[in-house]
């Protein structure tokens, strides 16, 4: 998978026809053959342009910064991307005319070590669902399965995952990266910063951290495409899309098989419902 | 899939802290205000008598429950967490319960995921008729989580009075 | 720093015998904010609210906590006590110590103390939040819209206008009547029913503050109550009713015959006509469909004869706006379609009529000026079968509800028939005659007594041809036999259903409707006139089957509903609704979606302070809001916050257990 | 070549021979290949669901079972009793798979039940899968002249949420095939009356009483005989003829075709594969009327304007 000569073309024809301002995608490091994003506004730069299958971040997060606000931005998104991508359009964050989106039919990227990523692996939606111009060779419909780590961890005891747990939570350091890097964390100002949330518990303890984190998986329930942006942002490494896929899980098999980001419109599993949802767990 | 989570799920948190002797759990109860608050006082007016361990906190309705307040009841001062609403179909606002109900099943099964035992949490629908079904109610949430000995977990033990 | 007094009732012993009610009070003298606290034998009492009223003044206090029965109970009388020493009425907060306390926990009294120390405790840290708030007031247009002009609509809109406040009403046919125009005589008293509804309708027409628009339709309701803006498609009637007399020449002259509606097509109208001699307005319009000069743009003779030169062709549909306060749904019922009942051989039979067509045929104005007779050959029928509950109470071929109006019709028909023709008879088959009333049973008594009609307790099964006659075979319950009727004419009591579009008027208006179609009432039982939606009401059938004296009552309550609205020029309302912090809200709209009564709308504004770059964010319309919290909880932004519950009012109470 | 699975059920090597045959006859000139269920067994009607549900549902079970091995998309079935059982084990078993495990597991041996083979009456197959318009286009030897009441029984289109065919009160179908064959259907009332055949055995006079009523109704039609689709109206009907006429004491004398039959007959088969000398009531008067064309009754002059959905120009 090495689409890099045909982004690159397509930066510059959009920037010769005067379509954009600016264009997100990947460039090499500079040290080693891993990528990191980049901002071009000039066409005479797009020769930084790269993508293969080092191209790991979502580059959808780029959208809520102010470098590409009401500006028109051309930008590289994977099938896992575009969901996200379209989360933000259906939640009015982005407006779709100012977009130019070359989407991916995605191979899979893998990790620094080169391995492949273990959310590829998984992956249901590999093609972009957005998209103005797709590169690559569609894939077939995938169906739904449960993250083997996710069942393995559930099938573990309430004792093990507590302490499990326990230690994620102890190892965050509230840096807040997560939230950073994840392009449905657009929030003028978190929850969890604001006032009456810090009231009774702001600090940087394992209890906070449980707080900050329980309320951040709930707020990305039912929206969290699995791109892993905070995982790959975390400096304590944890394993933040347990609680997302594990969200997922129940969402998808409780709630008329809800994924994030399909569909145009659908603002995720909370903001809607149905009479067939669940009621045995309620006495 | 409830068959297969709770299969997976069930197991029991072992009380790392041995309750102290008349150890009396507190229980927040969450009620809404058209049917279960209305209810909870039925409840009193028929003087059907339940344990007294439950707090009661008023919200218009079960969709005014964010599902932060049960992460941050259980962090604080709750042992355990009762919320309950109008009967499907019932609700003063329309369609509230609808999406609460959701949203309270997600937040239920996450807390489990991450170590709370799932009657931690505990839901019901009670219409301003069900004052005995009330009763009832408070009284399992108070006797499971009695079973379950106090909840230490997360909990920020320099919280201020 | 907030300063909060804590008055704690004795409730005489309701909760003093139960709950140690001066260690309560003691226990609230500990808390740091709690300035004053007292106990007393009945707070809700004159000396009680004195004692607040006292203590406010004296105390300096900013926040009062009464801990006492439920506040589903008093809250109102200490709001009031507050607010007479001047003090904001929002920031008092009720401990239900009795309810949830001493009632409950009688056999530890103790406990129930200390329970009842921690609800105090809890109310505290909540009224510590409060914040000041004022009742919201919202102007008012002073104008009522009224939809459907049958008996429901005419009674409501004559109510309204009968209280000087003008009314708009919107009839989708070309004159207003309804159903009831269609009725020869009214049970249970048989009065002639066009002798008592047309001076109703010629009212309507000559009321000074009722415009009516007939033939037209409501296309779009937006706003709030007080505040509603509605459009108004006027279809093209092809007349210019203003210079047309209504000499009735065109659809005399008019050559296209069409099945008259009116007469349930047994006869024919004209394709420009009036829909029946009392029409109001009694001006005709032009059937589109089946005018051929509209059609095929041949003839043109109406327009020849027409000596006012009222008949315009080129007519076009005109959509109107009117600033409304609020509104009253009267669109009526259909009647179901008895195809599905096969086995009858509906559709196959001629002689097998509906109960509307048969009440057409016997009317004095009816296509066969007052006689029934058989479809198929024109002759009186003198046996004629009448069959009830076709389709009401049958949940396999029609709807699972009773009809509630057919038993008493059909006892009408029978004496109606009697009356026509003297030498018939008539068969009954009923399941149950369901005749509750004013004067309702005495009625069937009397009508079996006087038309010596044969009561048949039991379903129908079959109806076949012999010859030409229709042998009706049923059960006769009461022997446990099956009997067979030879039939001249048999007349089916098809059900009471809602309007096919009404569930598109209920979505267009805002309103829930029920899974026949039916708009939903407010309460079953202590709100049956209102809707859901603040300013929306319903009269008629178009919540339920009703006879006319139910409709005619509930159309008087909606006036009575309308008129209460309209007694200030501002309403007064709650002040516990949601607000927007502009500053934090991302404008992702998720409260928009969750927002049960559609009162989150967006507006921009800029970006930030004397910013040219514009935001989306939402807005709440205080007019609509009735404060569920629903966008609160989906606002992960906290953007939003419900005025008395607060996520901080709600987290204080959870932290100071 | 059309190919549909066959079901003949007992009746068809016994008192419905000639249905059996004729059907075969009929398929055989529609170009459609009739593959019978190989080793199949009764299908329980009566006796087995009147004493054990488990049995009720295991007998039609296994014989769905043996049909999915047949790999064809339909199955057809002559007897109405038959089809009945197999319908509706059919649809319970599609509706309940706990159930469908459950009696599964008492015919396993045979097979697991996957649902892929759509149950229908042998009327139905020729209604909706043959066509209408193949069957007229088959008619070599028209029937006009004859005059027909068509008789349907109360198991072909009843219940209704179980056979998803045609109307359960007022069916039409086999009077649209009799019409392509060039016969006049009349108009029947008592077309999905009850014959009584469950009485068959046990109370005859309740069948005399019930059957006599139907076929006086036809005789009142103006028919010249019966057409069925069931080998149980067949035999009820015929059989108790005379019975009938001893105890009326009024000449009937209609005899009673199985549509398969007078497909046969129009198409042009020969008259003695159609085994008419198996029918209690001879048949020759009947056919006589075929050619025999009456003139059309002048309209009588409707007294009443009728009603009428189009408009009119005077």
């Amino acid at each position: 998978m090495d689409y890099t000569k045909q982004i690159q073309e397509i930066a510059s024809k959009l920037f010769a026809e005067g379509k954009i301002d600016v264009f997100v995608g990947y460039r090499l490091t500079g040290f080693d053959e891993n990528q990191v994003p980049v901002l071009i506004r000039d066409q005479k730069d797009v020769s930084q342009l790269v993508f293969n299958d080092r191209s790991v971040f979502n580059l959808v997060n780029y959208l809520k910064y102010e470098h590409t606000r009401n500006k028109r931005v051309g930008l590289v998104v994977k099938g896992c991307d575009s969901r996200s991508l379209n989360l933000l359009l259906t939640e009015s964050q982005v407006k779709r005319d100012k977009l130019y989106v070359v989407g991916i039919a995605c191979e899979g990227v893998v990790d620094e070590q080169g391995n492949k990523m273990q959310n590829c692996m998984e992956c249901v939606f590999p093609d972009a669902i957005v998209a103005d111009e797709m590169l690559g060779t569609p894939h077939e419909v995938r169906k739904y399965k449960v993250n083997a780590d996710i069942d393995e961890l559930a099938s573990k005891g309430l004792v093990d995952r507590r302490v499990y747990f326990e230690e994620v939570f102890e190892n965050c350091i509230r840096c807040n990266a997560c939230r950073h890097s994840c392009p449905l964390c657009y929030c003028a100002k978190c929850c969890i910063d604001q006032e009456t949330a810090t009231l009774y518990n702001g600090a940087n303890t394992t209890s906070g951290a449980f707080h900050a984190l329980m309320t951040w998986s709930l707020h990305l329930a039912g929206r969290c495409v699995d791109c892993r942006n905070c995982e790959k942002a975390c400096p304590s490494h944890l394993p933040l899309h347990l609680l997302h896929k594990w969200n997922e899980r129940v969402i998808y098999e409780n709630f008329q098989e809800h994924l994030a980001g399909v569909h145009e419109g659908d603002r995720g599993a909370f903001y809607k419902y149905s009479m067939q949802d669940p009621d045995d767990f309620i006495m | 899939m409830e068959a297969v989570a709770n299969n997976q799920l069930v197991s029991i948190e072992k009380p790392e802290i041995v309750a102290p002797p008349n150890w009396e759990p507190v229980i927040i109860g969450i009620l809404c205000n058209w049917c279960s608050y209305a209810g909870s006082d039925l409840t009193g007016t028929s003087r059907i008598q339940y344990p007294p361990n439950i707090r009661i906190i008023r919200v218009p309705c079960s969709s005014r429950v964010d599902p932060w307040f049960l992460i941050k009841s259980l962090q604080t001062t709750a042992d355990g967490v009762l919320v309950s609403g109008c009967h499907p179909g019932d609700c003063h606002y329309i369609s509230g319960n609808y999406y609460a109900r959701r949203r309270f099943l997600v937040t239920k099964k996450l807390l489990n995921f991450v170590g709370f035992h799932e009657d931690r949490i505990q839901f019901s629908w009670v219409s301003a008729a069900e004052g005995p079904k009330f009763a009832k109610v408070v009284a399992k949430v108070t006797e499971d989580i009695k079973k379950l000995g106090p909840l230490h977990l997360y909990k920020k033990e320099n919280f201020e009075k | 720093m907030a300063r909060v007094g804590v008055f704690v009732c004795f409730c005489g012993a309701n909760i003093a015998d139960f709950v140690d009610v001066p260690k309560v009070v003691e226990e609230a003298k500990r808390i740091r904010e709690v300035k004053f606290a007292i106990d007393y034998k009945y707070m809700c009492s004159d000396p009680g609210q004195q004692q607040i009223r006292d203590a406010i003044t004296q105390y300096r206090l900013t926040s009062i906590v009464v801990a006492a029965c439920s506040p589903r109970m008093h809250e109102k009388t200490f709001r009031k006590a507050l607010s007479d020493a001047g003090m904001n009425p929002y920031l008092l907060e009720v401990a239900n110590i009795r309810e949830h306390s001493s009632w409950v926990h009688q056999k530890d009294k103790k406990a129930a103390t200390e329970k009842a120390s921690d609800l105090v405790r809890m109310a505290v840290a909540k009224s510590i939040a409060n914040e000041q708030l004022h009742e919201i007031s919202v102007p008012v247009t002073k104008r009522a819209l009224v939809i459907g002009g049958g008996i429901a609509g005419i009674q409501a809109a004559l109510d309204i206008a009968d209280a000087r406040i003008p009314v708009v009403l919107v009839e989708k046919s070309p004159s207003i009547g309804g159903k009831m125009a269609q009725l020869d005589e009214t049970f249970p008293t048989l009065d002639c029913s066009q002798c008592i509804l047309t001076p109703k309708m010629v009212d309507v027409a000559s009321h000074p503050y009722i415009e009516l628009i007939p033939y037209a339709e409501v296309l779009e309701l937006e706003g709030f109550v007080g505040n509603y803006k509605a459009k108004i498609r006027k279809k093209a009637s092809y007349v210019n009713f203003k210079t047309c007399t209504g000499c009735g020449t065109c659809w005399q002259k008019c050559p296209v015959k069409v099945p008259n509606e009116y007469n349930m097509g047994i006869d024919k109208r004209k394709a420009i006509y009036t829909p029946f001699p009392q029409a109001v307005p009694n001006k005709p319009v032009i059937d589109a469909a089946h005018c051929t000069m509209l059609t095929k743009g041949k003839c043109g003779i109406c327009a020849k004869v027409c000596e006012k030169g009222s008949i315009d062709y080129k007519m076009q549909d005109e959509i109107i706006e009117r600033e409304i306060g609020a509104v009253v749904v009267a669109t009526g019922y259909d009647l179901w379609d008895p195809k599905p009942y096969e086995e009858y051989g509906v559709g196959r039979f001629k002689d097998i009529i509906t109960s509307l067509e048969f009440e057409r045929m016997v009317s004095a104005n009816g296509p066969t000026n007052g006689v029934p007779v058989r479809p198929s050959d024109g002759k009186v029928p003198k046996n004629v079968v009448f069959i009830k509950c076709i389709g009401s109470r049958d949940e396999a071929k029609g709807i699972e509800y009773c009809s509630k109006i057919c038993c008493m019709y059909t006892t009408k028909h029978t004496i109606l028939l009697h009356h026509k023709v003297h030498d018939s008879h008539a068969y009954v088959f009923y399941m149950d005659i369901r005749a509750a009333g004013k004067g309702y049973e005495e009625f069937v008594k009397k009508a079996q007594v006087d038309t010596a009609a044969t009561y048949l307790r039991g379903r129908v099964s079959k109806i076949y041809k012999k010859g030409d006659k229709l042998i009706v075979r049923g059960e006769d319950a009461q022997i446990g036999q099956v009997v067979e009727v030879v039939a001249d004419l048999v007349v089916l009591a098809t059900a009471v259903i809602p309007p096919k579009d009404n569930p598109d008027l209920a979505r267009l208006l805002g309103v829930s409707y029920d899974k026949y179609g039916y708009m939903s009432e407010a309460h079953p039982k202590l709100r049956p006139v209102e809707t859901a939606k603040a300013g929306i009401f319903l009269a008629g059938c178009t919540q339920a089957p009703k006879d006319i004296p139910d409709t005619v009552a509930q159309a008087s309550a909606c006036a009575a509903k309308v008129c209460g609205i309209f007694s200030g020029d501002t309403m007064k309302k709650d002040p516990m609704i949601s607000t927007v912090n502009n500053e934090y809200c991302t404008g992702c709209q998720n409260c928009v979606k969750v927002c049960p009564y559609g009162a989150i709308v967006t507006e921009e504004v800029p970006m930030g302070h004397g910013s040219k770059e514009m935001r989306t964010v939402a807005k709440i319309n205080e007019g609509v809001c009735q404060g569920c919290g629903s966008c609160v909880a989906v606002c992960r932004s906290m953007a939003i916050s419900l005025a008395g519950f607060t996520d901080l009012q709600i987290i204080n109470e959870i932290v100071s257990i | 070549m059309k190919k549909v699975t066959y079901f003949p059920g007992c009746s068809a090597h016994g008192t419905s021979e000639e249905f059996d045959m004729t059907v075969k006859m009929v398929m055989k000139s529609l170009d459609v290949q009739m593959e019978e269920i190989p080793d199949w067994n009764c299908c329980g009607a009566t006796s087995a669901h009147s004493l054990s549900e488990t049995l009720a549902y295991a007998l039609p079970l296994r014989n769905l079972v043996l049909a999915e091995k047949l790999d064809n998309a339909t199955m057809a079935i002559p007897c109405a009793s038959c089809y009945q059982r197999l319908k509706v084990t059919k649809v319970h078993m599609d509706d309940n798979p706990e159930l469908a495990r459950k009696i599964n597991s008492t015919v396993i041996d045979e097979g697991t039940y996957k649902g892929k083979v759509a149950v229908k009456s042998m009327l139905q197959y020729c209604y909706e899968d043959i066509g209408l318009e193949a069957i007229k286009s088959k008619v070599t030897k028209s029937l006009a002249g004859m005059k027909l009441a068509c008789y349907y029984g109360c198991l072909l289109t009843r219940p209704k949420n179980i056979t998803h065919f045609d109307s359960p009160e007022y069916p039409m179908s086999m009077d649209h095939i009799v019409e392509a064959l060039g016969a006049k259907a009349t108009e029947f009332d008592y077309k999905t009356e009850c014959c009584g055949a469950s009485f068959s055995i046990s109370d005859t006079e309740v069948v005399i009483n019930l059957s006599s009523q139907i076929l006086e109704m036809a005789r009142e039609s103006g028919a010249h005989a019966i057409v069925v689709a069931c080998p149980l109206c067949q035999s009820n009907l015929d059989m108790r003829q005379p019975d009938i006429e001893k105890h009326t004491g009024k000449k009937i004398n209609l005899p009673i075709f199985y549509f398969t039959q007078l497909m046969a007959l129009a198409f042009g088969m020969s008259q003695k594969d159609m085994m008419f000398n198996k029918h209690i009531v001879p048949v020759e008067g009947a056919l006589a009327n075929i050619g025999k064309i009456e003139p059309e009754p002048e309209k009588v002059k409707k007294p009443r304007k009728a009603v009428e959905a189009e408009s009119e120009v005077e």
